[in-house]
């Protein structure tokens, strides 16, 4: 009987726990996690802020599902190294191991600020934790200044404007979700917000804070109840690193998802991916491919050789109501069509003859179509290109391949 | 007035019996009127009859012709052109004895014939066939005659009446045979016509039948393309001239025509139960003479010259038992009607459907 | 025209508590009868071009829809009638001849509803076709007129070429062109699976359905179209057509407008020109031609095929029927005057020709009182409505029966008659692609299996009923059969019984 | 496993199957009560028409359904092969409609979350409407 051990308890670790079990039903896995609560879902921590999301429904599994996996866990533990075979516990204890997964995700990254430290209220929002800690300080009106106008800042002040909240995001960056859309784009979704009352302060960082006000770089001061600081985050290597496994950017892995140790996995925001739309290696913190790559790891670690291909950057977030899909890479030539008035905006970026990446914004129904041009790699020369152009749709796919998709039949 | 046989078709139950000498010892006649007495209850006193094989020995190379008659214009009309076609070598009537149920007797005359030579030749027929078609000639355009009896060394007689009173009637004890097959009648609506009565002759064949086929029509409108002339609308009639078709035209064994008028089932037929050849014949046949296939329940015994044959539908709607006793075989609607005659027998089955019992007299050593 | 002479013969009736609005019926209508209003929301019917194809009824999924008879009338005449006057109408205004399809709907007596079947009680054991084999296999072809015999004694078994159907039931000629080819592949693998046979018509046949060969007839029309080498010997059986029930003594026009591809193709004629096929064959004037064309085929053929002579039911059809038992030929087939068409001027269609069922009785008779009905099998035609009419068929004398119009109905056909317009609803009769495709043959073969096995089984239990296990006993048996209501005359011709007798 | 495949050389973009789809998933007791005072309930078939091509789509339910993989709070799930959405559990990220490859994720502006095909499952005990409902056979329930 093989003992599986995993550290952490999130998608990547849910995932190895179900790709162990698709293998095998009978060896021992231990979930080791720092936090003290069942598996459950990072994302939707705004969600539950929110109020959409309730506390059972924040879950990321069902209430069974380490006694129906046979898992034992080990909440609020914290694993400290990897030593001979071994787990070793902050608690002094130590968990033997034949596989092991590192699937310990990331940590917000706090950059050093003046004043910081004479501010009060501040938070990060990372963590079920993090928001439970919001929480408690938010009443109508409060005022919030949230540096950084990435995913992670804009999804909590979203949660923050449903709770009546007066925001004010801080970015140094001329534009918002730089990560994930284009100039436009950026404009179109940064107008809808500052629409619904968020005020933007871009192309600024702050020079000074107080206990509740920050100067900013451009002379503006704004005063805040509380701070949350969102400009990033770093993943946590620290296990692998020390115990002398290959780390760049993140943990190094093979396609198995095998670190450069013997017997240690790693899945998920802590671990360096190849991100074939743009052919690059970087880190993909997305929860379907923690999952995912959580899940090759465990069939690999159960003895299913099984590889992770053909990963790329993808986002679905909605940011107040307007949905955007995003995924590949935009650098190519793009084919753009925009509706500022219904606030649809598509931008499709093509290279070497392939679909590479893709903006939707507001009109998003399908996208995957366009998903699966990217990861598959079809050739556009095998589908109709003004389909294509026009909205994601089989009928753009040749026969052939339609019959393969849709009719079960093999060609 | 209700309809006789020839006017209006006419389904009847019946009691069969009938027994053969293989080895062509001459048996008297009362013993096949004691079997058929003892299955009364199947006839209903509508006709009777009897053929037997081999009983007139004396004459045996003439054809005997025994003919009603309603009246004696019939008869001097009758006899007119028996004269034209045959050398009338005896003619008389048939010695009968009054009996209290046998009642409004036609003429009954006997003649023993042989074709005139000019006229067969001119006929370019061969010899069975020319009397053949001389029975039908009669039968069908003389009215008030009827030939119910033409083959060689074999008679039919056959009237109104229960069997067992029929075989008084016409003295049967004074005439012995090597085979003699005989009938009751169970008709369900007919005033009993002494022509209707079983067996069914032409030539030397025979036909005493028990059932009712449902195939009558279609059998009737085949043969009658063959010059045949279905008069009296009745099953033992058609079964008659199939046999004569099949086996004195056609020249198939009797083995082969209970393949065509008791045809195996496709089923069976396709089973794998019959050698390749085999299967070609039977799917011959069941092309070829498909409307020659009877269906509906009858158990018949066909009498010929030199042997009987037995056969049963093919899903064996109506009863029938044969059994050995040394040379003899014996055959009947019901097991009765043997023990009479023969009470201990060496076997005894029931045949199956559409399976033939073909006996034939043993080769003179 | 600002004046409308004759109004629309239907009326489309929607129930708008229970229409949905979801346009199945303007997405289905080729006459483009329905129509979604956007901007009333609402569903608009025009029913002038309302041809009671029932599609639209049959798919609405709310049964919404019902179509009726216009219910505005000329005035009561029992001479003119409002038909006959709206005839004249269209007249007076195209200067046209009136086509029509389908069969002759005009109310002639049907004499297979005038027939009635025997069947056994007490004297004779009906049959139960759940326990007892009932057989319903037919021969089609001569017979020889003696058996002969081996050198070794043996019968030879050999005989001229035959047709083996499993039940006694074909499906009618109706050529690639007036049909779909769905609706071609359809009949070819239904006959297939039953064993039986379809007939191509004479519109050649669609290389893709070479391989149903075994169960096609192949048949050779005026026009000769699609006639070649390969064509004669795909077939299991070739069928020269003298005549058509629905139009005796007419030719055959197919519009360019249905010489597709394909169809061209298959006919080897142009696309887009007209199909014509002459009224008669141009190298048969008189019977002694057409011997030469059967044995000419059979020639072609290396005397492999039976050959089959199809004609119309017309007066002297008996006589005309015995010249062809002695041509050679091996199958008459005799189409009447119900029988289907794609297309046929109207008063034809309508006034000529006799029913089949006399046509049958006499050509039976005759043919047995010459002695050569062995000589050819016989199969009827035109308008074999059901399983009971089959039997009449088969009892009156019929070795078998083709059945068209029962096979388009279960193909889905509502018998609205509009086959000559070519926008068949039903994908049947016409070869636009978006309405060929919703006649699918996987449904189509299916359900015409299913009907010739229902057929077949009630054939049983009629023949069962009958005391008959077996349906050669059944042919030709006219004893099974009674007239109700027939004259004496008619009575002779078909050559049974009054009931009650 | 049975599954819906479709077979486009019979689809005749009637749109039959979306309303079944929809009267079926509407919860309302027949089509006409679904569709009653302007109601239009969401099918989760789609037909797509091309020229001369049409063709329904609808939930492939894959052997390895990345829209369940991808979903980020566990609405999306497999039983016995029938990937089915738990709604109540559904916070309308819409990361299934980015991962599904063949469109079939369901959203609309009337509702928050999505939905998507469970072959009937749930209102039919996986007899499913569109299947039943499609009068040309293009769309089949069949173990391939």
């Amino acid at each position: 009987m093989k003992k599986y051990v995993i550290i952490g308890n999130s998608a990547a670790a849910i995932g190895a726990v179900q790709g162990i079990r698709s293998v095998d039903k009978d060896g021992t896995i231990t979930i080791i996690t720092d936090e003290a609560y069942h598996t459950y879902s990072r994302p939707l921590i705004s969600y539950w802020l929110e109020g959409k999301v309730t506390d059972e429904k924040i879950y990321y599994r069902e209430p069974d599902f380490y006694e129906k996996n046979n898992v034992m866990t080990m909440f609020s533990t914290r694993a400290e190294k990897i030593e001979n075979g071994f787990v070793v516990l902050d608690n002094g204890g130590k968990v033997q191991y034949d596989k092991l997964l590192i699937a310990t995700g990331s940590k917000p990254f706090v950059p050093p600020m003046k004043g910081l430290d004479e501010v009060e209220d501040k938070f990060t929002f990372m963590t079920w934790d993090s928001a439970k800690a919001i929480r408690e300080k938010v009443t109508d009106g409060t005022k919030v200044l949230i540096i950084g106008a990435g995913l992670i800042g804009l999804k909590c002040a979203e949660a923050l404007y449903h709770l009546n909240a007066d925001i004010t995001v801080v970015d140094l960056a001329d534009r918002i979700l730089p990560s994930i859309l284009d100039v436009r784009a950026g404009e179109i979704m940064q107008k809808h917000i500052e629409q619904k009352g968020t005020k933007f302060i871009l192309g600024a960082s702050v020079e000074q804070f107080s206990k509740n006000s920050a100067k900013l770089t451009n002379g503006d001061t704004v005063d805040f109840d509380i701070l949350v600081v969102a400009v990033g985050v770093r993943p946590n290597t620290e296990l692998v690193s020390e115990a002398g496994g290959k780390v760049e950017k993140g943990i190094i892995t093979d396609l198995h998802q095998q670190t450069t140790i013997e017997n240690v996995y790693a899945a998920g925001d802590c671990t360096v991916s190849h991100d074939c739309s743009s052919d690059t290696d970087k880190i993909l913190a997305l929860l379907p491919n923690a999952f995912m790559q959580g899940e090759v790891a465990g069939k690999n670690m159960a003895g299913e050789e099984t590889l992770y291909l053909n990963a790329i950057p993808m986002n679905a977030i909605g940011f107040y109501g307007l949905h955007i899909i995003t995924a590949g890479s935009y650098n190519g030539d793009a084919d753009i069509t925009e509706d500022a008035d219904k606030e649809i905006y598509k931008k499709l970026v093509f290279r070497d003859g392939l679909l590479k990446g893709f903006i939707l914004m507001g009109d998003v129904a399908r996208a995957g179509i366009y998903t699966s041009m990217i990861r598959e790699q079809i050739p556009l020369t095998d589908v109709d290109f003004e389909l294509l152009r026009e909205k994601p749709q089989m009928m753009m796919f040749g026969k052939a391949r339609r019959e393969e998709k849709l009719a079960g039949i093999t060609h | 007035m209700l309809e006789k046989e020839g006017q209006v078709r006419i389904p009847a139950g019946c009691a069969i019996s009938g027994f053969i000498s293989r080895d062509g010892n001459r048996i008297c006649g009362d013993k096949i009127v004691k079997s058929i007495s003892y299955m009364h209850d199947r006839s209903n006193g509508l006709g009777g009859g009897f053929a037997g094989y081999g009983i007139y020995p004396e004459y045996k190379d003439q054809y005997a012709f025994h003919i009603f008659y309603d009246s004696n214009e019939s008869r001097v009309e009758t006899e007119r052109f028996l004269d034209r076609h045959f050398d009338v070598v005896n003619l008389s009537r048939i010695p009968t004895k009054k009996h209290p149920r046998i009642t409004n007797e036609p003429l009954i005359w006997r003649y023993f014939v042989t074709p005139l030579p000019t006229k067969l030749a001119a006929s370019q027929l061969d010899e069975r066939e020319f009397v053949a078609q001389c029975v039908i000639n009669i039968n069908d355009r003389i009215n008030g005659a009827y030939v119910f009896s033409s083959g060689k060394n074999m008679g039919v007689f056959k009237a109104v009446g229960y069997p067992e009173d029929v075989g008084e009637f016409y003295r049967l004890d004074e005439y012995a045979g090597y085979a003699w097959t005989a009938h009751g009648r169970y008709p369900t609506n007919t005033p009993g016509w002494w022509g209707g009565a079983h067996p069914f002759a032409l030539l030397d064949y025979t036909i005493v039948h028990n059932g009712e086929i449902s195939s009558y029509d279609a059998n009737r409108r085949y043969i009658e393309m063959y010059g045949y002339k279905c008069n009296l609308l009745t099953d033992t009639e058609v079964i008659t001239y199939i046999f004569d078709f099949l086996n004195r035209k056609q020249k198939l064994s009797f083995e082969d025509i209970a393949k065509i008028i008791a045809a195996p089932f496709w089923s069976e037929i396709d089973s794998g139960k019959f050698s390749e050849s085999e299967k070609q014949k039977l799917k011959y046949f069941r092309n070829v003479f498909s409307s020659l296939l009877i269906t509906g329940p009858f158990s018949i015994i066909l009498g010929f010259d030199g042997g009987l044959m037995a056969l049963n539908d093919r899903l064996k709607l109506r009863s029938m038992v044969a059994a050995e006793k040394d040379d003899m075989v014996y055959l009947a609607s019901e097991e009765c009607a043997i023990r009479a005659i023969c009470p201990v027998v060496d076997r005894i089955w029931s045949p199956r459907g559409g399976e033939p019992i073909i006996v034939k007299l043993n080769e003179k050593k | 025209m600002a004046l409308n002479y004759f109004q629309p013969l239907f009326d489309v009736i929607r129930d708008k508590d229970r229409c949905i609005k979801c346009q199945a019926c303007a997405r289905q209508c080729a006459n483009e009868v329905h129509r979604y209003d956007g901007d009333l929301d609402k569903m608009i019917s025009n029913s002038q071009q309302c041809v009671d194809c029932q599609r639209c009824v049959c798919i609405c999924p709310t049964s919404a829809l019902k179509i009726v008879d216009n219910p505005n009338k000329f005035r009561n005449n029992s001479n003119w009638s409002q038909q006959t006057m709206t005839e004249v109408y269209k007249q007076a205004e195209t200067g046209g001849v009136l086509l029509s399809a389908m069969g002759n709907p005009k109310e002639y007596p049907v004499y297979w509803d005038k027939i009635l079947l025997n069947a056994s009680q007490v004297t004779n054991p009906p049959i139960d076709p759940l326990r007892e084999p009932m057989e319903t296999k037919v021969f089609l072809g001569k017979k020889p007129k003696d058996v002969t015999f081996n050198e070794d004694g043996s019968v030879n078994t050999e005989t001229t070429p035959t047709l083996e159907l499993s039940t006694p039931i074909m499906f009618s000629a109706m050529s690639y062109g007036s049909i779909s080819r769905n609706a071609h592949e359809s009949l070819a693998r239904a006959a297939t699976e039953l064993g039986i046979f379809y007939n191509t018509g004479e519109g050649g046949l669609h290389k893709d359905f070479y391989q149903y060969g075994a169960n096609t007839i192949v048949q050779v029309a005026s026009g000769r179209f699609g006639v070649f080498k390969d064509y004669l010997e795909t077939g299991a059986a070739i069928e020269i057509k003298m005549g058509q029930g629905a139009k005796p003594g007419i030719g055959g026009h197919l519009p360019g407008a249905k010489i597709l591809e394909d169809v061209s193709r298959t006919r080897m004629i142009p696309m887009g020109t007209d199909a014509i096929s002459p009224a008669p064959h141009h190298d048969i004037y008189s019977i002694e031609d057409l011997r030469q064309l059967v044995l000419s085929l059979k020639e072609a053929t290396e005397y492999k095929k039976p050959v089959i002579v199809k004609i119309a039911a017309v007066h002297n059809v008996a006589a005309i029927a015995s010249g062809i038992a002695r041509s050679g030929a091996d199958i008459i087939a005799i189409d009447g005057y119900r029988g289907g068409t794609g297309a046929a001027p109207t008063r034809i269609r309508d006034n000529v020709g006799i029913p089949i069922e006399l046509a049958l009785a006499s050509v039976d008779q005759r043919l047995r009182d010459e002695g050569i009905r062995n000589e050819v099998s016989v199969v009827v035609a035109g308008s074999i409505r059901s399983s009971s009419d089959v039997v009449k068929a088969i009892a009156l004398g019929a070795d078998a029966c083709y059945i068209g119009t029962a096979a388009l109905l279960a193909l889905g056909c509502h018998l609205c008659r509009s086959c000559q317009t070519g926008k068949c609803n039903w994908g049947i009769a016409t070869q636009r692609p978006d309405l060929v495709k919703r006649l699918n043959p996987n449904i189509g073969y299916e359900r015409l299996v299913n009907l010739v096995h229902a057929w077949d089984h009630e054939i049983k239990e009629m023949m069962g009923g009958m005391g008959i296990n077996s349906v050669e006993a059944l042919r030709g048996n006219r004893l099974m059969l009674r007239g109700i209501g027939l004259n004496e005359k008619e009575l002779e011709i078909l050559g049974i019984q009054h009931a009650g007798q | 496993m049975k599954k819906v495949y479709v077979n486009e050389d019979w689809c005749l973009a009637c749109h039959l199957c979306e309303y079944y789809c929809a009267a079926a998933n509407s919860g309302a007791e027949n089509m006409i009560k679904a569709f009653a005072n302007g109601n239009k309930p969401i099918p989760r078939i789609r037909v797509e028409e091309g020229s001369g091509i049409n063709f329904a789509v609808q939930c492939r339910h894959c052997d390895v359904p990345l829209c369940v993989k991808s979903c980020i709070t566990g609405a999306l799930s497999v039983k016995d092969g029938v990937i089915s959405c738990d709604e109540s559990r559904c916070v309308g990220c819409y990361t299934c409609v980015l991962a599904c490859p063949y469109g079939c994720i369901v959203t609309s502006e009337s509702s928050k979350v999505i939905s998507k095909c469970d072959l009937c499952m749930k209102n039919n005990n996986g007899d499913p409407a569109c299947v039943k409902g499609c009068p040309n056979k293009a769309i089949v329930l069949e173990e391939r």
